[in-house]
């Protein structure tokens, strides 16, 4: 049976790592040794074909550990280990389990302990090294840090949990390999500390802007997109999952850019090819969108670049020299993005991600979207949005139902018996304004009764 | 909001599917009448229909061939406008929907302009215009369960339960096949008509009556998923990979995901349970570690509506100016400080100060 | 002993009184009959001496059951009841007890309820009225309506709490007095919808207000209060706790005014004298502190006011007419007003709640602030603290510190086995804004080492 | 921050009182020296003392004598302004609290100034300051505690345990007496030397040491009031009204209130348990029922700091300038571009337009 790609981790594709700390990073399986620092190394072909979510402990050869043993000290491992996956277990989770903290929990106060540092600790980090070569298992590594540790006994409960996670995280190979979905893309990105990039989105604000546009397989969107191609990647998730084969969808996303070139580097995490992006995804400037050219001027301009090349001429050939393809490239562009510019009432949504002045912007290109259909708006910052709606959409008839919105998700510590909310000082995810764009009817077309 | 579509009516299929370019409101469909932000009510169209609001009676074909997200308008006449003025003093956030004209109350007679709008319906709007037979998963909370699922169209979610049907179209909307399950059997049968009627049952595709299964993809059953499980007789194997959970019981569901028929063996799943009480989400993460689930995490959404005030601004100096003047009055006198007053106003004219004006109140937009 | 009015229920006081559905209202034991509608009245005599807290039943005699039955329908029940304090339940709670309720669950699910509205209950309104009055007490009268509801085993737990606990509500009689405390004042102002009188300001916000200005019981503070009254009683409370004798203790709080006549109307529910208010607060309207008379001017105004009648011979008199000594008194306060005036670097804190333009305000008042003194604004809206804090404070090297301040408190249902977050849709509660006001350094005059 | 007091140190009385009208910081005062907002130290001033901060070494003599609220500055060598700098960078929100000057990279030499600011304690900026020896109930929680419990100068308040005193300095200040217990030895010795130098001690006022008994007001005791109750040898009956426990089990606690000489018999007294997990605050609603408590309400506070942002605005016609431009620039190649953009701007400055001027980001102030 072949892999699929989209639930099992395939050649040449982006993934994402989880690490014992906890922590997402983005790996390509086209490498062929993925080295994760000091959580080891392995050769990618061993993942492959396991289903995403799988946990993978490193093992390093018998024979090789006393190489390593002695390489330790000067430079960094060179042999990857061999990446196993953790079977029967469907809990597939990188946490330390309840099982072996339990056996070690005594003591009940820490009224007489006092911190000695790292001096109690009679394994040494590189003890716990070696240790950790010898193809010691977590549970294993966990017990003996336990045992070497003098004071343990006299800590509390919540010390001692703390303490061998924090040791876990630091000594244990091991890892998760997940799908490099919108989602844990969000989770990388915020780990890395990188969420500016994406307009300091939430999960929970793209969740809502997507739900509010209701994002369907065979839509047709217009989009501003300035998280890099991250609000793309989510759009497309929903209307395609992955499956870029399956003729009975067909929708399209038409991004708006700010510049010539579309700025999506996001999307390259996505895994999709680019003839899908092509056929799916349609680019257009603000200048082509709202400045638009007619036929007449593009044969003009055309006439002007090429030098009274006649551009039916070219049209009419059968077959065309890579660079006369090129010129007719063009001018068919350049047709399609006029075609795009006069489509007005077309858009089954419009999805908002941007910094230019809002009023201004919704104003020259509402035009585009069917009536009856949602105009969705993602903001950092609350008033614009305000602005946005009180200041143009309230005033103005083709506008219905105008919600500015927020929307956040406290995360909890959930271990049974030590449930509380986490204080997180993360930012606030941002708002989102939406509405309906309808049709006014003017007051006078209606018969009084 | 009343449900005014009729127990058997048939509307026209893919209600919840995109309109085409032409975008035209058709004899049978169901359609949404926004009438105000908290009057949205869902309606099928008859040639011979009528629909009978705040603002009037409006004729079905009044509505049948406009563009959807149409303004209908009609005068209303001095009875309607009073009850409309009684409505909009309990509810003046809506001032502005449905209603335009000035604030006249000498000439009740003047004719006023009412309006409803048409709008084809979405899970969202559908959400709101439901008559809550019980408790509702906003969609605050349904955007992000559908992205913490991460459901897409190629996801089987299984849904427990069923409810209202309201979180059963937003899963429909997005994942590949939804089987939604109900205890109470009445609850079941509404929603199952309503499935119907929308054109998103699973059945109505294996009957050949659409061709979109991406639409209709809904298999729902009469069963307590606590006791009796969720495997059913329509397919051999579920293969879900979704699940969420809206029982006062999970844990008690919990253990019939293990049967392999039921989950997606090859592949990673994921389950959402959603309860409001902690003794509730104690019980359940027991539930799921006993049964072999892991990264289990509890999570809240709070979600919070905004909107614009208007705000009083005072200033210190008019402030000041407001009570020397009422000092100087009563040191003065009243008719001494009228006459002082007069040639005061009279010097400063010249200077081009108007000091009468104590312009205390000055409105800016703010919001909370 | 003599009663403590602080701590227990006296003659002439307005009091808070807790009914069965759990709103606030405020009464006075200066009212002779206090009637609480249909939850009964009493004489006010009967609860003065008992603690604030206690949880009164009223029941009322035999004798008068008859007579009463008959008048039920017509006419509202003219003999008040005899208000019983309940003893021996230091818990002192309206709610009904788990006790009671926990005796009738025994159906488990709410599959085979099919909801028939209010004919399933056998006890009429009118049949539960004269059950009351029949010296019925909570629990009997709750087993009677349980016992009476031909579905109420039918139904699932919860709503079978649900119903007892509205049926509860609605037919006992009993009630808990409270001492008309702020917070307590705050829950009524809050039961009656009326929070935009004290400008939707929450209990949390208040007191992270009252603890940035750093109230003591001697301390001097300037306050703008356009809460009625509510933010002057909170501070005395904080400093005096409603003992107006403790030598011990003589802060002062002076009032900024917009208008001549302070509106402080709240501050009668504080049950201060006069005599003390009188001592302990002292107004002054903006006009009267930012454009003050000098001795000179006010001596003028006096000439002119009173033809020519001289105050320093009014001022040696030693008995003076009624008439001469309010002339007297004018003139005292005109020369206590400019006095405050004048008097710059002062005050321990300023404490503003007002509707006028911060920046220009603060620009004014805060020099009689002293300095590395708190300056604590609450606003109800987060605008015009941003704008306080951006485009003055934090560009005037005479403040430090400069925070803007959010507070919310969430409640929760706080029943074993079922707690959760209570959704409310109460206002947020508004935003504090503190700084210290600071001496700020010439750089010049500062040798360069 | 390090605290800088001695051990044996005993600063004037009234640390934590507002000043007099001369409000002069005097020698051997506690006073709070603020470097930045996340840096306030504790220090007692002598003739001949000496504090070094990031922008150089302050002499004590510097500071003694001038008023509370005083900026004292310096101007700082180039050593000195690199090290602000990297500090700076690391830390722009503080950018503008302690050092002003042009930020001009190529004169390290020139002089930059520096400063502090010399502040009366206040509790809020104490917990501020302290080094955090057990985690600290925050201003947030603490003063809606005292709202909660209706604190006032007449109350007798419990607090257990007493922890690093942060919210005993709050409690002291708005109460009448506080009797706070600490079972850790090292902590109560630390807490206790730290009343007695802040002169917070009751014993001061029973010695005759201060007069002010609305300050001396502390009882502490070395404790574990779950094993050992609330009773203490100083005083026959506590009499408290406000009882705040900060435990781990809170519930074991309580019953120990039941003592009849530890709460006031004759009036309302309340209690507040702060507990981070729910399954302890389900435990200490199983005690405070079972004890008799009523009207038993748990809630959780929010607190948050704000602050205003820069917002980039972009115009949309400035954008398809940039993007004409560009395109023309293209087609024309680079040099006639020149020479035909020479030429249009030389057209628009007669008509005072000035084309060029792409200004795509102009700045708002916002905030999230």
């Amino acid at each position: 049976m072949a892999i699929d790609p989209i639930t099992h981790i395939s050649f040449d594709k982006y993934i994402i790592i989880q690490l014992p700390n906890e922590l997402y990073k983005i790996y390509n399986t086209f490498t062929e040794v993925i080295g994760l620092g000091k959580y080891g190394s392995f050769y990618s072909k061993d993942i492959v074909g396991y289903p995403y979510g799988t946990v993978f402990d490193i093992e390093y050869e018998e024979n090789d550990t006393e190489d390593q043993n002695k390489k330790q000290k000067g430079k960094k491992e060179e042999t990857p280990g061999v990446a196993i996956p953790r079977k029967d277990d469907t809990a597939q989770s990188l946490e330390i389990t309840d099982d072996i903290l339990s056996n070690n929990f005594n003591s009940e106060s820490n009224r007489l302990l006092i911190d000695q540092g790292s001096s109690i600790q009679k394994l040494s980090n590189e003890d716990i090294e070696l240790l950790k070569e010898q193809n010691t298992r977590a549970d294993k590594l966990i017990s003996n840090i336990i045992s070497n540790n003098g004071n343990f006994q006299l800590k509390t409960k919540q010390s001692q949990q703390k303490y061998l996670i924090r040791k876990f995280r630091k000594f244990s190979k091991c890892f998760k390999v997940e799908r490099c979905t919108p989602q844990n893309l969000l989770k990388f990105l915020m780990d890395k500390n990188d969420l500016l990039r994406i307009n300091d989105i939430s999960l929970e604000s793209i969740a809502l802007q997507l739900n509010l546009s209701n994002i369907q397989p065979n839509g047709n969107y217009l989009v501003m997109d300035e998280t890099g191609g991250f609000l793309i990647y989510s759009i497309l998730e929903r209307m395609y999952g992955g499956k870029e084969d399956d003729e009975t969808k067909n929708g399209t996303i038409t991004i708006i850019t700010e510049t010539e070139h579309p700025q999506l580097d996001l999307l390259k995490y996505s895994n999709y090819s680019d003839e899908f992006l092509k056929k799916t995804i349609k680019y257009i400037s603000v200048m082509e969108l709202l400045k638009p050219q007619n036929e007449e001027f593009v044969r003009a301009e055309f006439l002007r670049i090429n030098e009274d090349l006649n551009i039916n001429e070219l049209l009419a050939l059968k077959e065309r020299s890579p660079l006369q393809q090129r010129k007719v490239n063009w001018f068919e562009r350049q047709m399609s993005l006029i075609k795009i510019s006069n489509t007005v009432d077309y858009y089954d949504a419009l999805v908002l991600q941007t910094d230019f002045e809002l009023k201004e912007l919704v104003d020259r290109i509402s035009k585009y979207v069917k009536p009856g259909s949602p105009i969705v708006v993602f903001c950092k910052f609350r008033e614009p949005l305000l602005d946005l709606s009180n200041e143009y959409l309230m005033k103005n008839l083709n506008f219905l139902n105008v919600k500015i919105l927020q929307t956040s998700c406290r995360p909890y510590q959930t271990k049974r018996g030590k449930i509380h909310p986490l204080m997180t000082m993360k930012s606030n995810g941002g708002w989102l304004l939406s509405c309906i764009k309808v049709i006014y009817q003017d007051i006078n077309s209606v018969d009084k009764e | 909001p009343v449900v005014e579509i009729e127990k058997k009516e048939h509307p026209n299929q893919g209600a919840f599917v995109h309109t085409d370019y032409e975008n035209i409101v058709k004899e049978n469909d169901l359609v949404l009448v926004y009438i105000s932000k908290t009057n949205i009510r869902p309606v099928v169209l008859h040639k011979e229909g009528r629909l009978n609001t705040k603002y009037g009676t409006f004729l079905h074909s009044e509505i049948i061939g406009k563009q959807y997200g149409s303004q209908i308008g009609k005068f209303l006449n001095s009875n309607q406008v009073n009850r409309g003025k009684r409505h909009n003093k309990k509810n003046k956030d809506e001032k502005k929907e449905g209603e335009v004209g000035e604030e006249n109350n000498d000439e009740e007679d003047e004719k006023k302009f009412g309006f409803i709008h048409v709008l084809k319906p979405t899970p969202e709007l559908w959400t709101l215009s439901l008559p809550h037979r019980t408790q509702i998963v906003y969609t605050f909370d349904s955007s992000y369960i559908t992205e913490r699922l991460q459901i897409t169209s190629l996801s089987n979610v299984i849904e427990a339960g069923t409810g209202s049907g309201s979180l059963s179209h937003q899963f429909s909307r997005t994942c590949g096949k939804l089987f939604t399950y109900e205890f109470h059997e009445v609850r079941k049968q509404q929603a199952e008509l309503e499935f119907q009627q929308h054109g998103l049952l699973y059945q109505d595709y294996l009957d050949g009556k659409t061709d979109d299964k991406n639409v209709a993809n809904i298999i729902i059953n009469h069963r307590d998923v606590c006791k009796d499980g969720f495997l059913i007789d329509q397919v051999e194997n579920i293969n879900a990979d979704c699940v969420f959970l809206d029982l006062p019981a999970p844990w008690e569901a919990i253990p019939n995901l293990n049967d392999p028929r039921v989950m997606n063996q090859n592949k990673q799943v994921r389950v959402c349970c959603f309860s409001p009480c902690f003794e509730q989400v104690d019980k359940t993460i027991e539930a799921l570690e006993l049964n072999g689930w892991g990264s289990i995490e509890m999570v809240e959404i709070q979600g919070r509506n905004f909107e614009g005030r208007k705000r009083m601004v005072k200033s210190i100096d008019d402030a000041i100016k407001v009570l020397c003047d009422q000092k100087e009055r009563r040191n003065l006198g009243a008719s001494n400080y009228r006459k002082y007053k007069k040639v005061r106003n009279e010097l400063q004219e010249k200077d081009g100060i108007n000091d009468d004006e104590h312009d205390l109140k000055r409105l800016k937009t703010n919001s909370i």
